[in-house]
């Protein structure tokens, strides 16, 4: 067992709102994620999630609103379309999509977020670090 | 040469929030001997005066260019630090906040862990910092002009607050009339004043107010712009009177042949014609027709009210009009709904004649109501001895809305009050919770309880008309479980009234997409902040009043109407707007015109100027979402304050410090 | 309005692969490997790819530069090999024709290196010749 | 093939005195082809006309017309190639405004060569040789049916002979930017053969070329390391249909779907929560 190391990118508005939301109900969960404030999960391109697994990111989190509800309008529609297929990608090139989470985070949703967080540091754990994959 | 970056790192305790959790002292010093900081310390409260008088003095003794604060939430404390940074000399975006709080010590149990992650954090912030560069705002020319949404009461206060400064106002409401809910109701809780009484003088004042432009019968069909330069189109519904002509006389609803039942105001227990006005008390006092009730309408015949009327001001011939309006500022005070009692079939409303809502109970006791305010069964006659007032319908109940509406206890106690005033009957109240928390309002439920009303506590099981025992023949039987003595109990009434709950309306999600602000999962308008600014929203210059925020009883909802005004006020009062600076902008030197990113663009900031054939961003119009910047292929949009490097430096910063960790 | 691909040999390395210079009107813009050509057989490294950006670079030097009083100065040929040509002799005068080195180009042709080997053991009359390339 | 090339002659010869230009292919000195535009008053130059090896023609169209907007053009494409000037023409990179699309129709020699699913053209009204059908593509079958570690595996070692010569990117003609992400120290490692597994380079070419490849082919055969780098985005387009309904060049008037807000459904097949 390790502790895997994971970047969490959060949409300003929604996502980043919700972990506060967790934060102040004080509800506890691993600190494996290490958060990127983004104004909006379409502001973040597939190059920079790769870049996180180049520095050895063990997983990476999107989070952005949860669709309908985007701050700005549909900016979260393109990250829908573009982790789609990175998560689709990362298959094709042996890397488990299980390392990069796409989900909707409400700036409500602190209990979300923190289950979210704990589920997903879980499941990451699971896999092998990926310093062992990538060489 | 470039300037050598010299940082100074902050460490807040936060009383003990963060250093009963965090070693701040060992987080500081290790921050120290990070690349480029030239100074780390910790301190009680980087919020306080004090505080930020220690982040100005350093920037100007050491000769501080970037700033790191790790302390709370940037959405609680960036703009004030921000500001430290601005007094002290230096740019505003040189700054940067860690999260060790809100995302640190709050989150996490153990000690050890959380000091190691708020290392992480202030080196993912240190190592960004660096690549920050001083932003310069925009500021654009505020348009003192107003939108109000929404006529209820108070939509019907933020206009008056406006236009009273002498500002213009546009309001708009949907109905014929303004006057919301509060004007279905008849007396207000808990001072008994009457409803109509003390809400008329408001929308008369509105309606012939010279700072007030009203489109009632009217939506807002869409918004563009931004913060200070808004153009909105209204569409104006056809009436199908001439507002000039008409002088309210009344003649044609007189004389209209045509009888509609008006579910609208009246709850589906009054009448009105087709061409009607909803109340007497209407502002304006103008008819609309009912188009499609109307006989002439339907079958080209009648004109009844074409023929009597003395000013010629029917006109069938009209049509829906589009204005176009330019205003700087928005005020959505759309409202609410009230929860459908059908949903609960147990419950008996539509089935059982003698069940009420709460609503058809205003109408009823109302003396301008179809009744004359006598409060009387379904069939129009009949005084009930006994009623039973259910709370919570709908509400605090996890197969419907999970929240407390807020009015209800209160409301219900009103209504104990009046039947035991009016009829004399015995009154039982089925509650769960009283909530009586604001001004008079808990001395009013002890007045009730003086009263003789009996209060049960516990969640009504069902409303039957099924008797089995001794006494229940003919009566509506509610079967509860008194949760105080621990019994099952039935209780036979004549009357029973579902204190029904309020929820968003059910167009709340569409109008928000059209204001560009968010919804809740109950689908109340979001709030920029739930305590520190709870009238604005995520969107500059549009702002949030009343019950569409969230249930809400009459006098907040005006203390909101007032709230938003007063922000609305302190807008205009800056003449100009400062337009948020982290835009995204197009490199034309590597642009190559693909055009992938302009229908990206939520808010058409984008476009594609043909004779050099690259992307265009107007700053004013773009918010600074990135979108864009995630679609450009060869990178050439970047989004000033959240920048391919510093977003990437940030990450190194997070992952250096925590592969450290893992090697140690 | 005139396209068309000039067949030429790859100058950078032994190898010889084939590449195609892309000519518009008379201008150089850009490289395509040739398909069916025996040796490359449409692949080309990352030389070759940028094999025609240096023609009409704007660093490119058009003219010899012979400094003077500290600073280049455009020159002409003659100008600049007649002060080669005499410092050459000089210092072959004052220590011997060892003391001179000859390095040759891969960018040269085959005929081009021939020349400058000539040239170091006839002229000069050292064997200090070599080449950067020597696959 | 001769049969197709006598065809081709004759349509061009007949449509060059309508333009200003064709662009075809033509064999040079010692057989080797390259594209090549044929003028009007040069019918001589056809003798010379060749089908084979294709060229990323669209690339060449894309040049000429940038140097001359107004030209009035004809191009010889294949199934592909017209793939290609479409996807092109919506990334606003050539202009089909005054271009005649002459479709050449593959030979089932060819589709096998391609393992080509679309060895046909769909806009081209002017076209030469009969259409056949697509062909299956053994290789990225095989792959897709590799379990996560073989995948790895199978990846590394072809990428352990990847040079990083980019002439996937320089010859790919739906790659026209003119600053390249993959030249970006902050995505790919610079200074780094072999490269490191699994090779960002390629993810990230892969992930551009989303909704862009229109499956020619060109990457993998100016790979001088043969790696069959077209497994990546033929998977890719799958996804793309499957989710998206999207298909590169099937249809001019459709958006490429990352500009567009999700319709109904999209959400639903990406599979995400």
């Amino acid at each position: 067992m390790y502790e895997p190391k994971i970047i969490g990118f959060l949409c300003n508005w929604c996502s980043y709102r919700g972990a506060d939301t967790a934060g102040m109900a004080r509800m506890k969960y691993p600190p494996n994620v290490k958060i990127i404030r983004v104004p909006c999960s379409g502001r973040i391109s597939p190059e920079l999630v790769l870049r996180c697994f180049r520095e050895g990111a063990d997983g990476v989190m999107v989070l952005g609103c949860h669709i309908g509800d985007c701050h700005y309008a549909n900016g979260n529609h393109r990250t829908a379309k573009r982790m789609a297929i990175l998560r689709q990608l990362l298959e094709y090139n042996g890397i488990e999509a299980q390392r990069l989470c796409v989900d909707w985070v409400s700036a409500a949703e602190g209990e979300k977020f923190a289950t979210l967080i704990a589920s997903f540091t879980e499941q990451v754990r699971q896999l092998a670090p990926f310093v062992e994959i990538m060489q | 040469m470039a300037e050598e970056t010299r940082i100074g790192v902050y460490i807040c305790h936060c009383g003990t929030n963060i250093a009963g959790v965090v070693d701040v002292g060992e987080v500081s010093r290790w921050a120290g001997e990070l690349p480029n900081v030239i100074l780390s310390r910790d301190y009680k409260f980087m919020c306080s005066s004090p505080g930020q008088e220690l982040i100005a003095k350093d920037i100007k003794a050491q000769g501080l260019n970037r700033v790191v604060v790790a302390s709370c939430s940037p959405h609680l404390h960036e703009s004030t630090f921000r500001g430290a940074c601005v007094s002290g000399g230096l740019n505003p975006y040189l700054f940067e906040m860690a999260n060790i709080r809100e995302q640190d010590s709050w989150v996490t149990t153990d000690k050890l862990e959380a000091t190691k992650k708020a290392k992480a954090l202030v080196a993912a912030a240190v190592y960004r910092v660096s690549y920050q560069k001083p932003l310069e705002s925009l500021f654009v020319p505020m348009d003192p002009s107003v939108l109000v949404v929404g006529g209820g009461v108070a939509g019907v206060q933020a206009a008056l607050e406006i236009a009273n400064s002498r500002r213009h106002v546009y309001l708009v409401e949907r109905e014929p009339s303004l006057g919301g809910h509060m004007a279905q109701l008849d007396k207000t809780f808990p001072t008994l004043d009457c409803s109509a009484c003390i809400l008329t003088p408001k929308m008369t004042d509105v309606g012939k107010h010279k700072h007030v432009t009203l489109f009632t019968w009217s939506e807002v069909e869409s918004v563009s712009g931004y913060v200070g330069n808004f153009t909105v189109t209204i569409r104006k519904r056809a009436r199908y009177i001439h507002e000039e002509l008409c002088t309210g006389c009344g003649i044609c609803w007189e004389k209209c042949p045509k009888k509609v039942l008006d579910d609208v105001f009246e709850t589906g227990l009054g009448y009105r014609k087709a061409v009607y006005t909803p109340f007497p008390q209407a502002v304006p006092n103008i008819p609309v027709i009912d188009r499609p009730n109307c006989t002439y309408f339907i079958k080209g015949t009648c004109q009844a009210c074409k023929k009597f009327c003395p000013t010629g001001a029917i006109k069938f011939d009209q049509q829906d009009e589009l204005l176009t309006v330019k205003v700087g500022s928005i005020i959505l005070a759309t409202g609410y709904e009230v929860f459908d009692a059908r949903r609960i079939p147990q419950y008996g409303y539509g089935r059982l004649a003698n069940v009420f809502t709460s609503m058809e109970f205003e109408r009823l006791t109302n003396a301008a109501g179809p009744t004359g305010g006598k409060v009387v069964l379904r069939d129009g006659v009949t005084t009930p001895k006994s009623v039973g007032i259910i709370h919570c319908v709908g509400s605090r109940d996890v197969n419907y809305n999970n929240y407390c509406s807020a009015i209800c206890c209160m409301q219900s106690l009103k209504f104990a009050h009046l039947v035991q005033e009016k009829l004399g009957a015995q009154v039982y109240e089925f509650y769960i919770d009283i909530r009586t928390p604001a001004k008079a309002y808990d001395e009013f439920y002890q007045r009730v309880l003086k009263e003789g009303a009996q209060l049960i506590r516990g969640r009504v099981a069902e409303v039957t008309n099924e008797a089995c025992l001794p006494g229940e023949d003919g009566k509506l039987i509610i079967q509860v479980e008194d949760t105080l003595i621990g019994k099952q109990r039935r209780i036979p009434v004549d009357m029973v009234i579902l204190s029904v709950g309020l929820q968003a309306r059910a167009d709340a999600k569409e109008v928000a997409i059209k204001f560009g602000i968010s919804c809740s999962v109950d689908e109340w308008f979001i709030e920029k902040h739930p305590k520190l600014d709870p009238v604005a929203t995520m969107t500059d210059g549009v702002f949030v009043a009343g019950a569409c925020q969230g249930p809400k009883d009459i006098p907040s909802s005006v203390a909101q109407g007032s709230a938003a005004a007063a922000r609305v006020m302190s807008l205009i009062g800056q003449g100009e707007i400062e337009i948020e600076a982290a835009t995204a902008v197009v490199d034309d030197g590597t642009c190559v015109g693909c055009k992938e990113c302009i229908p990206t663009c939520p808010y058409q900031a984008i476009s594609f100027i043909e004779y050099v054939r690259k992307a265009y961003i107007n700053e004013a119009l773009c918010k600074g979402c990135g979108t864009c910047v995630g679609a450009c292929l060869s990178k050439s949009i970047n989004l000033k304050h959240f920048t391919d490097d510093q977003l990437v430096a940030e990450m190194v910063g997070a992952m250096q410090t925590m592969k450290l960790f893992e090697a140690s | 309005m005139e396209y068309h691909n000039v067949l030429t040999t790859c100058p950078y390395c032994g190898t010889g692969c084939a590449l195609h210079l892309q000519v518009l009107d008379h201008q150089l813009v850009g490289v395509l490997p040739a398909k069916n050509h025996p040796i490359s057989q449409g692949g080309l490294c990352i030389k070759g790819w940028n094999a025609h950006a240096f023609v009409n670079h704007k660093d490119r030097l058009q003219t010899p530069l012979v400094r003077k009083g500290g600073k280049l100065v455009t020159a002409t040929w003659d100008e600049a090999l007649a002060l080669i040509a005499e410092k050459l002799s000089a210092l072959k005068a004052e220590s011997g024709p060892d003391s001179i080195g000859v390095f040759a180009s891969a960018k040269c042709t085959n005929e081009e290196n021939y020349l400058i080997q000539k040239f170091a053991r006839a002229v000069i009359g050292t064997n200090n010749v070599d080449h950067c390339a020597r696959l | 093939m001769s049969e197709r090339l006598t065809a081709l002659r004759e349509t061009i010869r007949q449509i060059l005195p309508q333009v200003d230009g064709v662009i075809g292919l033509k064999t040079g000195p010692a057989g080797i082809v390259a594209p090549y535009l044929f003028k009007p008053g040069h019918p001589e130059m056809l003798d010379s006309l060749a089908l084979w090896p294709k060229e990323p023609v669209p690339d060449t169209l894309k040049i000429i017309q940038k140097a001359y907007p107004n030209a009035r053009l004809a191009i010889v494409c294949r199934g592909c190639e017209e793939r290609g000037v479409v996807e092109m023409f919506k990334h606003a990179q050539v202009s089909l405004e005054n271009l005649t699309l002459i479709g050449l129709q593959c030979v089932q020699e060819e589709a096998l060569f391609c393992r080509c699913a679309k060895p046909y053209t769909v806009h081209a009204r002017v076209t030469v040789g009969s259409p056949i059908a697509g062909v299956p593509d053994p290789l990225t079958e095989a792959f897709a049916a590799k379990s996560q570690a073989e995948k790895l595996a199978f990846w590394k070692e072809q990428f352990q002979h990847c040079i990083k010569c980019y002439g996937c990117r320089n010859i790919c003609p739906q790659c026209f930017c003119n600053v390249c992400a993959l030249e970006d120290e902050k995505w790919v490692e610079t200074g780094r053969l072999p490269l490191p597994n699994p090779s960002l380079y390629h993810i990230i070419r892969a992930m551009h070329m989303t909704a862009k490849c229109v499956a020619c082919r060109e990457c993998e055969e100016t790979c001088p390391a043969g790696i069959p780098l077209a497994i990546h985005f033929r998977l890719v387009a799958r996804d793309v249909k499957e989710m998206f309904h999207y298909e590169t060049g099937a249809v001019i008037e459709q958006k490429p779907p990352q500009l567009l807000t999700l319709e109904e459904g999209d959400y639903e097949r990406s599979g995400l929560p």
